[in-house]
């Protein structure tokens, strides 16, 4: 057990990967000055120039040779700086890798991890800010990692540069300092398995991303109204873990999920939607989706602070559902 | 910009008749393509590349199997010169079993990784920045191949051209640009939408060296290409060849071409590649009945290759949930009851 | 009123717009040839090549330059020939035409129509046949209009055109040919009012775009095994009607939200979630969403057919429900 | 592609003294913000234009108030020089109530509609485009303005550069592009980064006229930009002034720029435009005195600017729901319980 960063766990296991591959390398801009966030610090003065590699300010050519390289058996890690970024390279990921398996008939495959920083960071406004997981979850040929802790940021991005298919790994940019331990003697963690945070009895909130430690700190404050909370964390969202949802309301009978990006069309949507179908019957209450309003996010402080969902936001839901 | 345009001197005649015989391969493969887009066993969009097979056996003879190519919507001529199998490409044509991609791609993304070939590609420009990122990989690996992107004047309007070429210039790659300037972009004549000079003078811009040949002759184009294939793979960083041509067909198989005045294309059939090829051949002592054999031998392969194709079983449906990934089953999310 | 086709009367309301707004223009690739699908036919002629104006294939300048005419003073109608190709002009559509009204604190406004001729269409393959609506109504600051029939397209083209916000606007490749009533003299249709296609009392069937046309079909095989069925027909998802699909579901305690894209992350889920949400215990059965699997969309008719939803497909469904 | 460096003959003393004052704003301006970023007034990345002011004022005094503004990231002297409000732009980067946009866009797009400034931009060329447009739209309404987009050196790496120009060339557009190369790109330098020749060739590759300046000459500046508005507003189509420079602090407030070798800053400092344009001043007998007044009034000046803006009021929360758009009110859908 090693006690790291989250932003410390991805280059961690960036590096572990290249040392075990020598076809994995990464490519973005400013990479070799350790990246926007400092998350590839240190790693071109061990691996070099050319597999940790600088970038032009060309977000469709460093997707689109991601998918060429990728198809030419090594396996590249892209970084899109900001996920708002990667909204340059739309074409390429969702017209070109994700579809180039199955359009050429499984000839070929494209496996290469694209590095999403998302998220609400210290007044970045609109353009800096955006969290689109939902997007990738409805693109065929796509898998969709959300980590929130050190350990998973270890785990889930070891096993998306191992993963034959493209995936869209995002990491949230508030959580870059967040320190954790780490079992860096881990395996991989498989996608599609969730994490339970914490048991409970009364409720089940559902999270990803950043957006698992608010609810974690909403439940403790439920707790101390004698409300017991259940939290998971999704960790992937495509594949996401049914099964383990489903346990979880059938215990509690109450649902909220709970997620940083736009209510409407949000993930949260889909996690309800399937709820609400499978377990008709079982449920005590409605389930909850809990998103951000259908707005730009904002740069002064209290009008960035109208889209979060907060602790009170998630304790005053979790009272009402239970009322 | 160097431009080359009368037949090289030093012919090999061997070589000009493989490219005659190639050249009607296309020819007929694309007929028998526009017969099935006309007898409804081709449903989507195809675009055939009749007057345009010169580029094709040009540039191709002188890759190697394990030389990446990739290609745009107009493909099918790439494809078969860079030595795919006509008759699995025409089963994928009509979406039938034994098809190059099973059938699950289809005319517009045409494959055959057998041979290198990483496909063609529905977006106008998109093949630039892979096989950028193709020959990106070739360099980490240390290898000795090479990546060829071919694609139209109308692509060089699309940011990917400008991103993909400076990519390949900046890390110093080993990849040639082939442009097929037919002067049109499907109905629309490219020089109304290009500003500047054109194609040779943006790849210079980006400091790729350009050539720049008269792609109707075989001759001038396959000796282009070994100049600049040979740069290319002997490390001399990326190259950019302008192939100047006519498409002789419309957009589609479905496509009158009204848009072109009476006799523009007429006059540019005098132009044939393959027609100018033989000519030559015959000045340089080919039989006309040798040069007749190779139109028919296409022609009935092609026309053998229809057959098997039309006859040709559909893919089992089963094939429309595989290869999408490796992780969960698609059949779990839709239509359960 | 008069009959005409879905591409005729996406025509004449761009000519009707354009006859009574001279700063509305349309811009796209061979729009002086008639369009790809010949629904600009004609009207270079009648309003010169300023006004229907060719356009490079350049699908980010063409988008951009549009935010930037918008801004300026201008309407611009840009035609982006399949929705796939969208995906190539995605910053501009998300990053800048969203969020600039907003982002600049309302000092401007971005009045412009994006349309994207969606879905599946006769063996076109993965990259000419998707379906990515639910994008749109994730995105704030986008209208999202999808009309199924020539009077809609005739009302809501019009609508778009004369909102001071973006509008993305799918018409349905499937359907150009359709014809139908259009009453030339009917104002522009409000957004977010839906339709009711069919009365019925056993089931709601909420459909958009092409689908309504397969659902209202179902509806009729349905009706000969004496099932009633109520179909819906959207309209625009952003904003969607919300009132009119609670008023049916009540009467009907059943509902089957149908379409063409994708399940997994699709529109479907926001109907469903919401339904769920606020008619909890008037519901008599779980709400049922019928999509695409999750798979690129194939080129061979019978593996194309796979991701269909077919009458039938929807019929089974509705017998499963009742059942 | 001509070279303009030495300062121009024919000089006009109260315009370069005009040009003296806007740069000692503009440099007060970013002090300022500097500073509020280190107080932590601002959270937000800002981008300080210290050491390119010449651009700013040298271009931007040659436009009309209804000339079209489009910038990057690094906007704010664009937009003071436009004639923006020094004091509700600081309120803007403070997020303040007064502020250009009410607090909700920040210094990566700052904007005044009121002086034509379209915004700056967050996202590294997308502003060519939107600048193409409203030339377009400028056309389309037959005025007589033009629209000016500004971009670093990193933007001519990006898709958007080469469909934007060849749009505004395409259609004949009065559109003005300036790069400002600055020899950086964030932490990188763009030579590395950059194949061929650079802004100016590539420009012309598109058929725009390309000329290149000392960006830290603002004489220069001025009289290049004098003469290609004024090619542009008189109908003569797109033209690109590419302006040489250096930026003398990090990329944003918060970085240390240690990429940069010792003494490299320091030596640039050498050719600051602001000492420049004095020295010049001072040659052509205008006071040091009133030279150094200038430096005064603007550090008074925005002093107080960033005084009244930390004071100011925070905006109200509820225009977080406001200008989103006409439709639906996005209270309706979020929190509600
Ligand atoms: C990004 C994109 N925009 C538009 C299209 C539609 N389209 C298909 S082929 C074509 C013309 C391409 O012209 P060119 O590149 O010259 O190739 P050619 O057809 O002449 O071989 C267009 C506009 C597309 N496939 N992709
Ligand atoms: C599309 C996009 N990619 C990356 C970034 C991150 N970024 C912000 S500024 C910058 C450097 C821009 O360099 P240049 O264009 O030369 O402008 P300068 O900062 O030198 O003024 C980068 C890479 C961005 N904002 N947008
Ligand atoms: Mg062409
Ligand atoms: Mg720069």
């Amino acid at each position: 057990m090693v006690v790291m960063t989250y932003a410390e766990a991805g280059k961690s296991a960036l590096a572990s990967e290249m040392h075990r591959d020598p076809m994995v390398w990464a490519v973005g801009e400013d990479l070799g000055r350790g990246g926007v966030f400092g998350q590839y610090k240190g790693l071109v003065e061990e691996f070099g120039p050319e597999r940790i590699s600088d970038a032009p300010i060309s977000e469709a050519a460093i997707m689109g040779a991601a998918v060429g390289a990728a198809m030419a058996g090594t396996r590249p890690v892209v970084e899109m700086r900001f996920a708002d970024f990667a909204l340059c390279a739309v074409d390429e990921l969702i017209n070109q890798a994700a579809k180039a398996r199955y359009m050429l008939g499984g000839q070929l495959r494209v496996p290469m991890v694209i590095r999403e920083p998302m998220g609400i960071w210290r007044s970045s406004a609109a353009q800096h800010s955006q969290s689109l997981e939902s997007w990738y979850t409805h693109i065929p040929g796509l898998v969709v990692a959300v980590p929130s802790t050190p350990a998973d940021n270890w785990g889930l991005l070891r096993a998306a540069i191992r993963s034959d298919d493209p995936v869209v790994y995002f990491e949230h940019k508030n959580i870059w300092g967040l320190e954790g331990e780490v079992d860096t003697d881990a395996e991989p963690l498989p996608f599609g398995v969730a994490r339970t945070v914490r048991e409970g009895t009364d409720l089940t909130i559902v999270a990803w991303s950043a957006t698992v430690h608010v609810a974690e700190k909403a439940s403790e404050a439920l707790a101390n109204d004698g409300i017991s909370v259940e939290v998971i964390d999704l960790r992937t969202l495509w594949p996401w873990d049914k099964e383990a949802v489903f346990a979880s309301v059938r215990k509690t009978g109450r649902l909220i999920v709970a997620h940083e990006s736009v209510a409407v069309g949000g993930f949260g949507g889909e996690v309800a939607a399937t709820v609400s179908e499978h377990l008709f019957g079982t449920l005590k209450a409605p389930v909850k989706r809990l998103g951000a309003p259908r707005i730009p996010i904002s740069y002064a402080p209290p009008l960035e602070d109208e889209v979060r969902v907060t602790e009170d936001r998630i304790a005053t839901a979790a009272r009402a559902l239970l009322a | 910009m160097s431009e080359t345009t009368a037949p090289p001197r030093n012919v090999d005649v061997a070589r000009l008749v493989e490219h005659h015989r190639q050249m009607h391969r296309i020819r007929a493969f694309e007929e028998a393509a526009i017969q099935a887009s006309h007898d409804k066993l081709v449903l989507g969009a195809i675009h055939p590349s009749i007057g345009q097979e010169a580029i094709a056996t040009g540039v191709c003879l002188n890759l190697r199997r394990d030389d990446y190519l990739l290609s745009t919507h107009r493909g099918h001529g790439h494809t078969l010169a860079k030595g795919a199998d006509a008759g699995a490409m025409m089963c994928e044509l009509l979406g039938r079993a034994g098809g190059t991609s099973q059938g699950k791609g289809g005319s517009m993304h045409i494959a055959d990784v057998g041979v290198s070939m990483l496909g063609a590609n529905g977006v106008v420009a998109a093949n630039i920045n892979i096989a950028a990122g193709a020959a990106h990989a070739i360099k980490l690996r240390r290898e000795d191949r090479i990546a060829v992107s071919i694609f139209g004047d109308g692509a060089i309007n699309r940011g990917p051209f400008l991103e993909g070429l400076n990519w390949t210039k900046v890390f110093d790659l080993p990849a040639l640009f082939v442009c097929e300037d037919n002067g049109f972009a499907s109905t629309t004549r490219t020089d109304a939408m290009t500003g500047g000079p054109g194609p040779a003078a943006r790849a210079e811009s980006l400091g790729i060296p350009a050539t720049t040949v008269d792609g109707n002759d075989v001759a001038a184009v396959d000796e282009a290409a070994r100049a600049l294939v040979g740069e290319v793979r002997s490390g001399g960083g990326p190259r950019f060849l302008v192939c100047r041509t006519y498409r002789l067909t419309g957009h589609t198989a479905s496509d009158p071409a009204a848009y072109r005045p009476d006799g523009e294309v007429e006059e540019a059939w005098g132009n044939d590649p393959i027609a100018r090829c033989a000519a030559y051949l015959a000045e340089l002592g080919v039989s006309t009945d040798d040069l007749e054999s190779h139109r028919t031998a296409a022609q009935e392969e092609m026309a053998g290759v229809y057959e098997a194709a039309r006859n040709a079983p559909w893919p089992d449906t089963a094939l429309a949930y595989a290869d999408v990934q490796d992780i969960a089953d698609p059949r779990e999310e839709a239509f359960r009851w």
